[in-house]
């Protein structure tokens, strides 16, 4: 066995849904693969919460392991809304609006380009994009001694 | 050592060793009594006599249709619970695993979710008869301690089993320890108890039709 | 021949005699020193399924737990755990089976003789294999030692024993033989030196029926057969069986075995009993120390085999729609099913089988001496309903049977319950439809 | 720096020009990897920024460095910020440039400036064997070093199994006579987070919980935390369906192997560890033990290497000694006991029948033959 895909592996589906022996990702539902179908009744619940009372919340993506093809269904059930925010702040982070008003899909990648979190925060405006009083009130300071310092 | 490595090391050990020697003991100590010849001028040959004797452990195992009416529920109900038991035992992978590892041989094993099932099946089965044990009256009042506690330490092998199957109750290793531990003590209490009819029946049955046949009568 | 005379005395006592403690004790010693391997294996193996119950007609007759077959050797079943089992020293140590008391004892006298008719049909249905009817009966012999075999058949048992009778009767039993030939005019062959075929009768027939006497007699006068009766031993009952004297069983079997030997006989016929046939074809031998000099069969056999020899010629015989019924000792216990099946054949009978027939037909209620106990009689009735009902329910105008006490318990029944039928003897109907081809009879 | 100058852990982000979205990011991934609510990553920035940054101690003992090799190699969030923003590692023999005596004197002053405050770290088992003289340091044994370090410890966390557990140098036949930590200090709180080595984020991720609420997390019955060794690989892994159905690799190389059904036969222990590896995963979530192949070992739990082979299947019975097969000894011994139950049985029915002759010749029952046909 000289290479590594010489080494005839094949992974066979054991739950229905979650793999390539179920194209059409038709048995979402249930079993390791978390379910499209379930995350997106979830989401309906969250916004509707969030409506009505204000409350943001957000679902972890990670904690949810999907096939590729379940994340495609899913990116596509929810489609493409009106922002897309990149950040740089210790790597890459992307904030995406979806077509659902209110739902967001949020990706942090570190330095090297590693996926380190990914959620679907549900709120007016992710928090991410805030700065903090702190960072304000220090560029305030800044701002002000140049203003000084240029007069 | 942990519970687990206890059970199914030194615990089983012991079990192994107390049940065969439970085992030869009560056999021995009952069948080197003496034996008469019977002196009467027997009906029928030998090898007949023999034969019959033979026939009627398969024979015995379902009521003659005289008696079926009376007597066909219970003894249904009865082997339908002895075969669960041995599809449980004998096989689950793990258990085959088990005795593999004891024995050196196996076999193919069921879909656990099907012995899952066969199991919980059984175990209805187990309190469909300690009810029935407890309401007949010929039961209950043929009943003693043994036939209550060989009950109770069968349908904790099985509970405990189904336990750590389904991880309820406990971690697993827990479970499983305390599964084996109940195992260990089946094997303990087996040879003192009527679960030593393993071993009678088929001899019993044998030596009653071969009785019955050297006189020419039905078995 | 035989042991001497004195060591075969059993020193029994009658119950009232003893004390408790004593009888227990008598009890135990005789069922421990009895247990073999294979009654051993009979007292481990059961398994408390409460199956037997359901083969017993005491049981089906009152649904009374009680009267389980197993139940019925409980006290015995604790003393063998006590005393003789592998793990006695645990059970002794440990007090796991309480010793058995005299009261208990008492109690299952009633189990034992009044509710047990020794059928053996328990035998036959436990799942196990375990012979019951087997451990009823040494159960018997400890109750016997223990002094509680009930009075009737202690009686009996002790009277047979030492007289040759059951019974005292007007006139001894020879005499009555006599007059029964002289009555019926057929030559009753008695107390000859030489002879092929020993007889003996049953003394219900000598005092009641009388016919089926004089029909052996006619029969083997038929077959000419080389053979005869012995003064010495002409009842075929064995009372010391019924009540579980098996000291007794066997000085009563030997009057028989040493008469058959000193006539050189090579048949010792049976008549009409059941249990005389468990008693002399089965346990003769063991009791005797060493295989019998002589065959033993049943009158039914050796008809059935005179039959196939052709030297018995039958007409056919208009007995309408009929039944039989199998006594459990000639049956269930002792093989002989097909033999009166076929003589009824050769006599054309128009055979309509009971329910349970066979190996499997119920006991007529009276056999293991339970039509002698006066006290079992209201018990008795009650478990023949189901029987009565059986034969009625082949719609038979007749029944046979081939063992005068179950003739003798079902004529009980009749005037008890007014029953409209009653059973006829197989050996009589066979002397009654000899063929006269040869122009005799 | 001293208890009432200690710079808070904001203000350190500060300084090494660390934003705070960037440090949201961090939390986020660290909540997510302990599986706290997805908004809690959040609120952990909030409230860490506002925390004095807690001194770590970090001792090595009994130990092969494969655990500090595993925690450097935490993805999320990686040791560098960990490190640099979040604690303040005072002393970790191998990571730290200092040696010798300045090494030893930056512990003894890490530890006297934050008595009471700082964390704890351990890596390793502590021999007690010959007074201690298997492991030392600057001329002090482990056991030292450990009592020492524990009494100003506001928390100790014992990193790899052979801490937790006694890991390695516990095993049979333990001829160091090596302790976990547990064994040794029991009156500060411990957190074990156990593996050999173990998952790099559970170290951080449990460091990054513990200094930002100021305590130790829910813990097993082993120490461990709860939210990471609160299932087994079996209930949480991906071939667990097949399990379920029955489906089981008997070989390496056979072809239930191949279309990767479940290693149960081949000895997986994954029904009796607690870990996550079946749901954190290594080297950035890429893979774990079975998903390439091999069964788990079991090695966050204790005693895992006196468990009988790593290819025994669990519900084997475990025999002790190699070089006799378990089938062998059941044989011998059956054979033996069976032996010694003939014995007694033999006896017993001898003083049966003994007993039955006895009274037969004294009794009052008539000699001679005896059992009918149906008797005996």
């Amino acid at each position: 066995m000289s290479r590594l895909a010489d080494i005839p592996v094949r992974v066979e589906a054991a739950v229905p849904g979650c793999g390539s022996a179920d194209p059409g990702g038709q048995g979402g539902s249930g079993g390791l693969g978390g379910g499209v179908t379930a995350i997106l009744s979830e989401l309906g619940e969250l916004l509707t919460r969030l409506a009505t009372q204000g409350e943001p919340a957000a679902i972890d993506l990670r904690s949810l392991p999907m096939t590729q093809l379940e994340r495609e269904r899913l990116r596509h059930a929810l489609g493409d809304g009106e922002v897309q925010a990149t950040v740089t702040a210790a790597g890459v982070s992307r904030i995406n609006e979806t077509g659902m008003a209110g739902v967001w899909w949020v990706e942090h990648r570190d330095a090297h380009g590693e996926l380190q979190a990914e959620l679907l925060e549900v709120c007016r405006v992710p928090e991410f994009l805030a700065r903090a009083q702190d960072e304000i009130a220090a560029a305030g300071q800044a701002l002000s001694r140049g203003a000084r310092g240029g007069s | 050592m942990d519970l687990l490595g206890f059970a199914r090391g030194p615990a089983l050990k012991v079990a192994i060793a107390v049940f065969c020697l439970g085992v030869v003991w009560r056999i021995v100590g009952f069948a080197l009594l003496r034996i008469r010849r019977d002196l009467s001028a027997p009906r029928r040959a030998l090898l007949k006599t023999l034969g019959a004797g033979a026939w009627t452990v398969g024979t015995r195992s379902w009521p003659h249709p005289e008696f079926i009416g009376r007597t066909g529920a219970g003894e249904a109900l009865g082997y339908s619970y002895h075969l669960g038991l041995f599809a449980v035992v004998l096989l689950f992978t793990p258990h085959i695993l088990f005795l593999r590892s004891l024995f050196g041989v196996s076999w193919p094993g069921l879909p656990s979710s099907l012995i899952t099932i066969i199991a919980v099946l059984t175990l209805t089965l187990f309190l469909a008869v300690l009810f029935r044990r407890i309401t007949n009256p010929v039961m209950r009042m043929l009943s003693n301690f043994d036939d209550y506690f060989s009950w109770f330490i069968n349908a904790l092998v099985l509970v405990t089993g189904l336990a750590a199957t389904a991880h309820v109750g406990g971690p697993y290793e827990r479970l499983l320890a305390l599964h084996i531990l109940s195992v260990d003590a089946l094997l303990v209490w087996f040879p003192f108890s009527k679960l030593m009819h393993a071993f009678y029946i088929f001899p019993s049955r044998a030596i009653n039709g071969a009785l019955l046949a050297r006189r020419g009568a039905v078995s | 021949m035989s042991a001497p005379a004195d060591m075969l005395s059993a020193h029994v006592t009658p119950a009232q005699e003893r004390a408790p403690e004593e009888r227990v004790a008598g009890a135990m010693r005789t069922f421990v020193q009895e247990v073999g391997a294979l009654s051993a294996f009979r007292l481990e193996s059961c398994i408390h399924c409460g199956i037997c119950a359901e083969g017993c007609h005491f049981y089906i007759a009152t649904e009374d737990p009680k009267y389980t077959p197993i139940w019925k050797v409980e006290p015995f079943k604790q003393a063998y755990k006590r005393e003789a089992s592998p793990f006695a020293p645990f059970f002794k140590l440990f007090g796991l089976k309480r010793e058995v008391s005299a009261e208990q004892l008492g109690q299952w006298q009633h189990l034992l003789f009044d509710s047990c008719n020794m059928c053996g049909r328990c035998s036959l249905i436990c799942p196990i294999g375990i012979d019951v009817a087997a451990l009823i009966e040494q159960a018997r012999h400890a109750m016997f030692d223990a002094g509680l075999a009930p009075a009737e058949l202690y009686q009996k048992a002790a009277r047979q024993r030492e007289t040759g009778q059951p019974e005292p009767s007007a006139e001894p039993y020879r005499e009555q033989l006599l007059a029964i030939g002289r009555r019926f005019g057929v030559e009753i062959p008695l107390d000859r030196a030489e002879a092929d075929v020993m007889l003996c009768v049953p003394r219900t027939d000598i005092e009641q029926y009388p016919s089926a006497v004089a029909a052996l007699a006619r029969v083997m006068q038929h077959l000419e057969a080389s053979c005869t009766f012995r003064s010495d031993a002409l009842v075929a009952e064995n009372y010391g069986y019924y009540a579980g004297g098996k000291a007794w069983q066997r000085d009563i079997s030997l009057r028989l075995i040493e008469q058959a030997i000193a006539c050189g006989a090579k048949t010792l016929l049976v008549p009409e009993c059941g249990h005389a046939y468990t008693a002399l074809r089965w346990e003769a031998a063991d009791l005797y120390g060493r295989p019998l000099p002589f065959q033993v069969r049943h009158v039914s056999e050796f008809l059935a085999e005179e039959l196939q020899a052709g030297r018995l010629k039958l007409k056919r015989a208009d007995t309408g729609r009929t039944t039989f019924h199998d006594p459990c000792q000639l049956v269930r216990k002792g093989g002989v099913n097909e033999a009166p099946r076929q003589l009824m054949q050769a006599l054309g009978v128009d055979l309509h089988e009971l329910k349970n027939h066979g190996g499997f037909s119920f006991c007529c209620g009276g056999g293991g001496g339970v039509v002698d106990i006066e006290r079992a009689a209201p018990l008795r009735y009650r478990v023949m309903e189901n029987k009565l009902r059986e034969i009625d329910d082949t719609g038979a105008e007749n029944f046979l049977t081939s063992c005068s006490d179950c003739r003798h318990t079902f004529d009980d029944a009749r005037a008890h319950f007014g029953w409209d039928k009653s059973p006829r003897s197989l050996l009589e109907l066979v002397a009654d439809n000899l063929s006269s081809a040869d122009g005799r009879s | 720096m001293t208890r009432d100058t200690a710079e808070l852990v904001g203000e350190a982000l500060l300084r090494h020009g660390v934003s705070r979205r960037a440090f949201i990011k961090f939390c986020t991934a660290a909540a997510s990897a302990l599986a706290l609510p997805p908004g809690a990553g959040l609120a952990m920035a909030e409230q860490l920024r506002q925390r004095p940054r807690p001194s770590v101690v970090y001792l090595s003992f009994q130990e092969c460095t494969g655990c500090l090799e595993s925690l450097t190699r935490s993805f999320s969030p990686s040791i560098e910020q960990l490190i640099f923003d979040v604690i303040s590692l005072d002393y970790d023999d191998t990571l730290m440039a200092a040696a010798g005596e300045a090494a030893e004197a930056a512990r003894t002053k890490a530890m006297k400036d934050n008595f009471g405050k700082y964390v704890l770290i351990v890596d390793g088992s502590v021999p007690t064997g010959a007074g201690g003289a298997y492991c030392t340091a600057g001329g002090r044994t482990a056991v030292d070093m450990l009592r020492e370090a524990a009494q100003g410890a506001a928390a100790i966390v014992c990193v790899g199994t052979c801490s937790s557990f006694g890991g390695i140098p516990l095993a049979d036949p333990n001829p160091t006579s090596a302790w976990p930590v547990s064994a040794i200090v029991s009156d500060r709180p411990i957190v074990n987070i156990s593996g050999c080595p173990p998952i790099p984020e559970l170290i951080t991720a449990t460091l990054l919980q513990y200094v930002s609420t100021g305590q130790v997390p829910e813990l097993d019955s082993h120490l461990r935390p709860k939210v990471f060794f609160g299932n087994t690989i079996h209930d949480r892994c991906y071939r667990r369906p097949f399990y379920d159905q029955g489906k089981f690799a008997r070989t390496f190389d056979d072809e239930g192997a191949r279309s990767g059904w479940c290693l149960y036969e081949l000895g997986c222990k994954g029904p009796t560890t607690y870990n996550a590896c079946a749901t954190v995963k290594w080297n950035g979530g890429t893979s774990f033990p079975i998903e390439s192949g091999h069964g788990c070992l079991g090695c966050s739990e204790p005693g895992f290497w006196d468990k009988g082979s790593f290819y025994a299947a669990l519900p084997e019975a475990s025999w002790g000694k190699a070089g006799r097969t378990a089938p062998h000894q059941v044989l011998e011994l059956g054979a033996a006991a069976a032996a010694a139950g003939a014995v007694l049985g033999l006896a017993a029915a001898g003083v049966s029948r003994l007993h039955q002759r006895h009274s037969e010749q004294s009794g009052d029952q008539g000699d001679g033959p005896q059992g009918g046909a149906t008797g005996g």
